[in-house]
């Protein structure tokens, strides 16, 4: 058919955009003339994710929706994208590059709200052990750099944060070690999505839980599950499946010429929420009935 | 015990007692526990590859059978609701069906192991990404298997359940390939399959067994994973899992030109390694050096016992050479 | 079961082949060939290298099918035999070629694939009793290391004493030994000569291929010569000896054979010379040796005398551990076998398969491999320019095979060695090693090898010569030097040469 | 051309035909100028490895390599403020001693390999990440060196320039590998190295060397690749390089037991491999296959060639038993 398609590249194959292909389903629901797609590149690195958009420009796509595996250096493969396409960024974003808009939250905003929630859960201080992924990645060090900022001032201290190349068996283990080196840790922050799980995990088979604040990143069913046992402190979202949502039918109507829904800047901002224990009922209700869409 | 594993063992003693003299917390209970839990993990998929390394061939496809199969039990069980006692068996059956097509290619058509599991690598991952959608495998919050979890995460006065499965594994595994006949074929072959197959060996069936031994010990360690991990991305799980099991067979001595090699030695090398992992955490050494850590002590391994063997028949001529000189006299 | 008591058994042939036929692209192995054999026969195979006896033997052995004929054991006709089968109706089968594992012992080596068990499913290996098996067996050869020794530690005589035992160990009734002889000293060979006539009193049969023709005559019940393929003839007890088994090989008489004793020659220059040379199998004892230019040196000694490990030493293989080596006169200093060829220093090694030759390569490509530069044009390899070279060796020496570009693997051994030989003299050799170079090597080609040696030591060549076999050291060369644990323990001239003066040197003793 | 490089080009030549069929944007100009820049790109990369390959050796540390000296090029050029034509030459003799330390461990020290660039595998990337501080190298905005660009990321009359690179360096070596007293060398070394050394070659050099142009080209496309991203994360960048350099010269025809290849075979291996990629992402299929229809395709490749030895093999048999029957009669 040559209905116009639409797509939406993510950096890498994770849960976390499992709500964001529910929003492109809905999105498809209210848009019948356009072919929406979204696209895992089939590894999390620059040159596979180039390459899957050079190929999808190749076959005709007539807008792209990027999370960019590295958006601060890419500029020229996105410039590139950008000149042969209509090119929106999400999730982060590269604002030196020609993409008409960024429609996603904030990481270093994500990061605050995560230091809120530690401030609240330990108003004697205390200091905190961060988990995460890739270390190098945008937005692990804009969260970690977020939060760091968030605590400023206050009697709390991210003292190290962990990587684990996004293998579990290590990132659990991580937290088990560090239950042995560092005793005096009070606090651990799982930065990605499955770290606050296994930080639960490690806690619970250690005996630990409770007297640990967890504080969280995304919603993993564990991390709702703790957040609504009171084990977890709280947890940060992001709304990804908004941004699919919004952002399909934004480039839907940016292609018919309607440019009224980009601001000065282009700055689309959902904004990252805190999850506490009496919001995480409904929170997991709402996302129940957005992927049964 | 060979020379080669006392050498071994003196290291992983060393490194010990370094690493216990900087941070004493080295010696807690919990930590070995920790550290012994996942040596069991990783022995258990390390002995696996021994038996297929013994024969010659190698298996890179491990590290995405840990997540294709890890991906089906958890799905099994948690989303299909089939009993564990059924799923077990199941995943341990499909682990050595995944062992016996490899060793079906290898030996009937006669393909190179490197090649064929380079392409169970590239396939199994790509089938369980697909199975999930690139999705998460997961249990869900609450989820629980009690006997289960304690025959897999559990412990028994103090010991992690994962390590006594893989200390009576290696003791079974010990009597096949250094008392059993089917052992000594396996070294027969690994040194010169011709001349076996002259004598009278079915080695295509010897070399198959080795592949499914394999395939059903990887599978077995699979669901250790899949339940400690209790949660799988198959885009990322187990990735490299293969070369950790490689470089403790190569650590515990075993030639990849086949036919040497110790079940001590690979049980060994996997202590090493995880005694390295263990110690970049507790030293604080930054993340980023995990694998530099693991690559430099392998190297430097590797590298002492082969000098040290050239060493010691240096010494050993010179020692003869000196003999005879005084009797010549 | 003992076949000799019944006179039924004894004329019965426990094995017959009839009209087999074996091709291989561009060769007819075997060619219409029937033979039988009856139970405690010794039949002597002999034929020229390529002749087939080998193919023959694999046949048997199950290893290889034919194209067509039949094979007959026990009275039941067969199209072929498989390995297992061959092994299950009783035939025990010593290669060519040694297919030991040296990363296992003696022991598991001589029972391999039928060691004794315990543990009933399990299937354990009963170590206990493999060691009682084994004993016996290595008394009966003469063995004179231990069931517990890994094969890689023997030398290539001790691994044939191996094979040699695992072929007694079976309960065999008919064994086949392809050239089991072939590395054996004299003092080895006697031993297995005894064997084989031992088995004979047990009734059992034997085949034995050999290109040693008066072993052959010790023991043969009957010869059978192959000749290209086809049975040239059978020669009963009583028709037994060299001049018929030469004449029916090769279709002529062979001329006597060329004796170096004709004048004696004026000894050359010393070319190679080790002084005090220290080798890493005999770290303790230093050798002195000359060879000269112009002469035949024949370099003899019982297994294990360390001969091969002073070639690897004057070829650059392996380092010195003290003392020196001159050329000419001059300091020699070899960091690798590099450096040897570049001096002009060869070696023909005895372990062909191995380090000879590249089987995969064609014949010129083998031949041209030590000289490649000078087969090149600003680096670039010309084939025309290997052609030529290798065409001129295959004429000189007589190669056997259906072009130069044939693959070296598809060769008869002999023919193997020939492009061994063919490599080192298509250069400019002002050393030639020779470690056993008639291995495996039919009487016709061995005489023009010594032809060959011969020519080259007139050309002004040093010539040493490792070898085993008596004939031929007492034959050929014109100086024997004998060593003895690693030491050169005497050396010979012309007119001390005899069997007795070498077997006194080799085990230490002072000649007559 | 051999038959087996003849088999692999039809093979190119249907599958791309079939993608056109179904979706005809495949054949646009960009595209294929896209795709030969990946394959020039990952062909210098394969080149390499065919080099080591043929010596019967193995480099598994390649995308390791690929992922150091892009950093440290990148950081160079940008950071340091180092003229591209020093950086440039500069990593190519990084390159080659990365190949001739491994060449030196494998030869004079008597490691293998496989562990000697297992290890390099591992100790590479963790010295990029650790430079990095686990971040990336990349360019600023506005960065610009625009000769460089051109050399790298160019087009010259529509041809991307890494493609153009590709084939003067493969016709080189094609001269080197087939046709010079080098590589007929390698050959004899990957087929029997003693015997190779009986023969008078010093045969150490010779592997070595051939590790050192490894290194040096690997070196080269690491560049491209930096100069194609622009931004390295030493974490992840060049990840399984090494698996598609094996996977195209094992596709062309390479036996990882040496002394078997030709240098169009490897390259055609690489043409595949990015046939294929492309493919997946031009016909829709889901990106998590990718590597599974790699992994396929290899298979199906490799038995198809093996299975076809095979048949031939029988039927000159056949055929020379049927002729001397005739002769006989
Ligand atoms: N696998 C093979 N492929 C092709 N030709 C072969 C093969 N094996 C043997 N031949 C050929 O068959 C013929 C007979 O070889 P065979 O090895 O039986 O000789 P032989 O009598 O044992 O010689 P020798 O005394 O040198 O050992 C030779 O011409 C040889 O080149
Ligand atoms: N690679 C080796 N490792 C251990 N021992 C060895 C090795 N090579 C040779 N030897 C030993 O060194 C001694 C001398 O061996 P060498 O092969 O030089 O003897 P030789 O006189 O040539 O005898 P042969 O007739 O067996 O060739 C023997 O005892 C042998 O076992
Ligand atoms: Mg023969
Ligand atoms: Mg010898």
């Amino acid at each position: 058919d040559d209905k116009p398609t639409l797509a939406f590249v993510v950096n890498g194959a994770s849960d976390f955009w499992k709500a964001a292909e529910a929003g492109v389903k809905k999105a498809q629901g209210e848009l019948p003339d356009y072919n929406l797609e979204l696209k895992y590149p089939e590894q999390s690195s620059v040159a596979i994710q180039q390459r899957l958009m050079d190929d999808l420009v190749t076959a005709g796509v007539k807008a792209i929706m990027v999370s960019a595996v590295d958006p601060k250096t890419s500029t020229d493969g996105l410039n590139k994208i950008a000149s042969e396409t209509a090119l929106f960024t999400t999730d982060s974003d590269a604002p030196q590059t020609k993409r008409v808009a960024y429609i996603g939250s904030s990481n270093i905003d994500a990061g605050k709200q995560a230091a809120e929630i530690a401030k609240k859960a330990m108003p004697d201080g205390g200091k905190c052990l961060g988990f995460v992924g890739l270390l190098g990645a945008d937005n692990a060090k804009e969260r970690i750099q977020g939060m760091k900022d968030g605590l400023a001032g206050s009697k709390i201290e991210l003292v190290d944060v962990r990587g684990d190349d996004i293998d579990q068996a290590r990132a659990k283990k991580n937290v088990e070690d560090a239950l042995v080196a560092s005793p005096d840790i009070t606090c651990m922050v799982g930065f990605y999505s499955y770290n606050t799980p296994r930080i639960y995990e490690a806690l619970r088979d250690a005996g630990k839980l409770g007297s640990i604040t967890v504080v969280g990143f995304d919603d993993d069913p564990i991390t709702l599950g703790g957040v609504k046992e009171g084990r977890v402190a709280a947890t940060v979202v992001q709304q990804p499946f908004e941004w699919a949502y919004q952002g399909m039918k934004l480039m839907a109507a940016y292609l018919k010429g309607d440019k009224s829904g980009i601001p000065e800047g282009g700055l689309i901002i959902i904004p990252t929420k805190i999850i506490g224990k009496d919001d995480v009922d409904a929170y997991a209700a709402n996302l129940k009935a957005m992927s049964g869409n | 015990m060979s020379k080669k594993d006392l050498g071994l063992l003196i290291l992983i003693l060393v490194v010990g007692a370094v690493v216990a003299i900087i941070n004493p917390r080295f010696l807690l209970p919990i930590n070995l526990a920790n550290t012994s839990n996942l040596i069991g993990l990783f022995g258990i998929l390390s002995i696996g590859q021994a038996f297929v390394i013994i024969t010659g061939g190698i298996e890179l496809s491990v590290g995405s059978v840990v997540a294709l199969l890890g991906t089906l039990f958890i799905d099994f069980i948690a989303v299909r609701g089939l009993g564990w006692p059924i799923a077990l068996p199941l995943i341990l059956v499909l682990g050595g069906i995944i062992g016996l097509v490899h060793g079906w290619l290898i030996t009937r058509l006669k393909l190179q192991p490197f090649v064929v599991t380079l392409c169970g690598l590239l396939i199994y991952r790509g089938v369980a990404r697909f199975y999930t959608a690139d999705g998460t495998a997961g249990f869900g919050f609450g989820q629980n298997f009690p006997e289960l979890e304690f025959l897999t995460a559990g412990r028994s006065w103090g010991v992690p359940n994962s390590f006594i499965a893989l200390i009576v594994i290696a003791i079974v595994m010990w009597v096949v390939l250094h008392r059993s006949v089917f052992g000594r074929y396996l070294y027969a072959i690994g040194k010169n399959e011709e001349a076996a197959k002259y004598s009278g060996i079915r080695t295509g069936r010897v070399v198959m067994a080795a592949y499914v031994i394999c395939g059903v010990l990887t599978a077995l360690s699979a669901i250790y994973f899949a339940m400690y991990t209790r949660s799988i991305s198959p885009a990322s799980h187990g990735q490299f899992y293969e070369l950790y099991a490689i470089a403790a067979a190569v650590l515990g001595g075993f030639s990849l030109r086949g036919g040497e090699g110790s079940l001590v030695g690979v049980i060994l090398g996997t202590v090493l390694l995880q005694e390295l992992q263990n110690l970049v955490n507790l030293l604080g050494i930054p993340s980023s050096l995990n694998f530099a850590v693991m690559g430099g002590v392998i190297l430097i391994g590797v590298l002492v016992d082969q000098q040290w063997g050239v060493f010691r028949a240096r010494r050993l001529m010179l020692d003869a050479s000196r003999k005879g000189a005084v009797a010549g006299e | 079961m003992n076949y000799s008591d019944t006179s039924i058994a004894a004329t019965t042939p426990f094995l017959g082949l009839e009209n087999v036929r074996k091709t291989y692209p561009g060769v007819v192995a075997l060619d219409g060939f029937s033979m039988e054999v009856r139970p405690g026969e010794v039949i002597g195979l002999v034929g020229e290298n390529g002749a087939g006896k080998s193919t023959l033997m694999k046949i048997l052995g199950g290893v290889t099918r034919p194209d067509s004929g039949i094979i007959t054991v026990d009275g039941v006709a067969h199209d072929g035999l498989s390995v297992e089968g061959s092994l299950g109706s009783g035939i025990a089968f010593v290669h060519q070629e040694l297919n030991l594992f040296e990363n296992l012992d003696v022991a598991a080596n001589i029972f391999f694939g039928r060691e004794p068990l315990r543990g009933g499913p399990l299937r354990l290996v009963d170590r206990a009793r493999l060691r009682e098996m084994v004993a016996p067996l290595l008394k009966r050869v003469g063995a004179n290391f231990s069931a517990d020794t890994p094969v890689a530690d023997l030398s290539l005589a001790q691994q044939q004493m191996v094979e040699i035992a695992k072929a007694l160990s079976i309960k065999a009734r008919l064994v086949i030994l392809d050239e089991p002889t072939s590395s054996l000293p004299i003092a080895e060979t006697d031993k297995l000569l005894d064997v084989i006539k031992a088995l004979k009193a047990d009734g059992i049969s034997v085949i034995f291929i050999s290109h040693r023709l008066h072993e052959v005559e010790r023991v043969a019940d009957r010869v059978v010569v192959l000749r290209d393929g086809m049975l040239a003839g059978t020669l009963p007890k009583s028709a037994i000896n060299h001049d018929q088994m030469v004449k029916l090989m090769i279709g002529r008489m062979l001329k006597e054979r060329e004796k170096a004793s004709e004048a004696a020659r004026a000894p050359g220059a010393t070319a190679l010379s080790a002084k005090a040379v220290r080798t890493p199998a005999y770290p303790a004892r230093p050798v002195d040796l000359d060879v000269r230019r112009g002469e035949i040196l024949g370099l003899a000694g019982l297994v294990g005398s360390g001969r091969t490990e002073l070639a690897r030493v004057f070829f650059g293989i392996d380092s010195t551990l003290g003392g020196a080596l001159e050329l000419d006169g001059k300091p020699l200093v070899l960091g690798s076998a590099a450096d040897a060829v570049a001096h002009g220093i060869f070696l023909i090694p005895e372990d062909r398969k191995l380090t000879g030759i590249l089987l995969d390569l064609s014949i010129a490509q083998n031949i041209s491999l030590p000289n490649l530069p000078a087969h090149a044009k600003r680096q670039l390899v010309s084939a025309k320019a290997e052609t030529v070279t290798a065409e001129k060796q295959k004429k000189d020496l007589g190669i056997k095979a259906p072009s130069v570009q044939t693959r070296t693997g598809t060769l008869s051994g002999g023919n193997q060695q020939k492009v061994v030989l063919g490599k080192w003299l298509a250069m400019n050799p002002k050393v030639m090693i020779l470690d056993e170079p008639t291995r495996g090597i039919d009487i016709g080609a061995k005489a023009e090898i010594y032809g060959l040696m011969r020519a080259l030591a007139d050309a002004g060549v040093a010539v040493l010569m490792i070898s085993s076999d008596m004939e031929e050291v007492i034959g050929v060369s014109d100086r024997i030097a004998v060593m003895h644990e690693g030491q050169i323990s005497g050396i010979l001239d012309k007119e001390q040469f005899s069997q007795e003066n070498v077997l006194l040197l080799a085990v230490g003793k002072k000649p007559n």
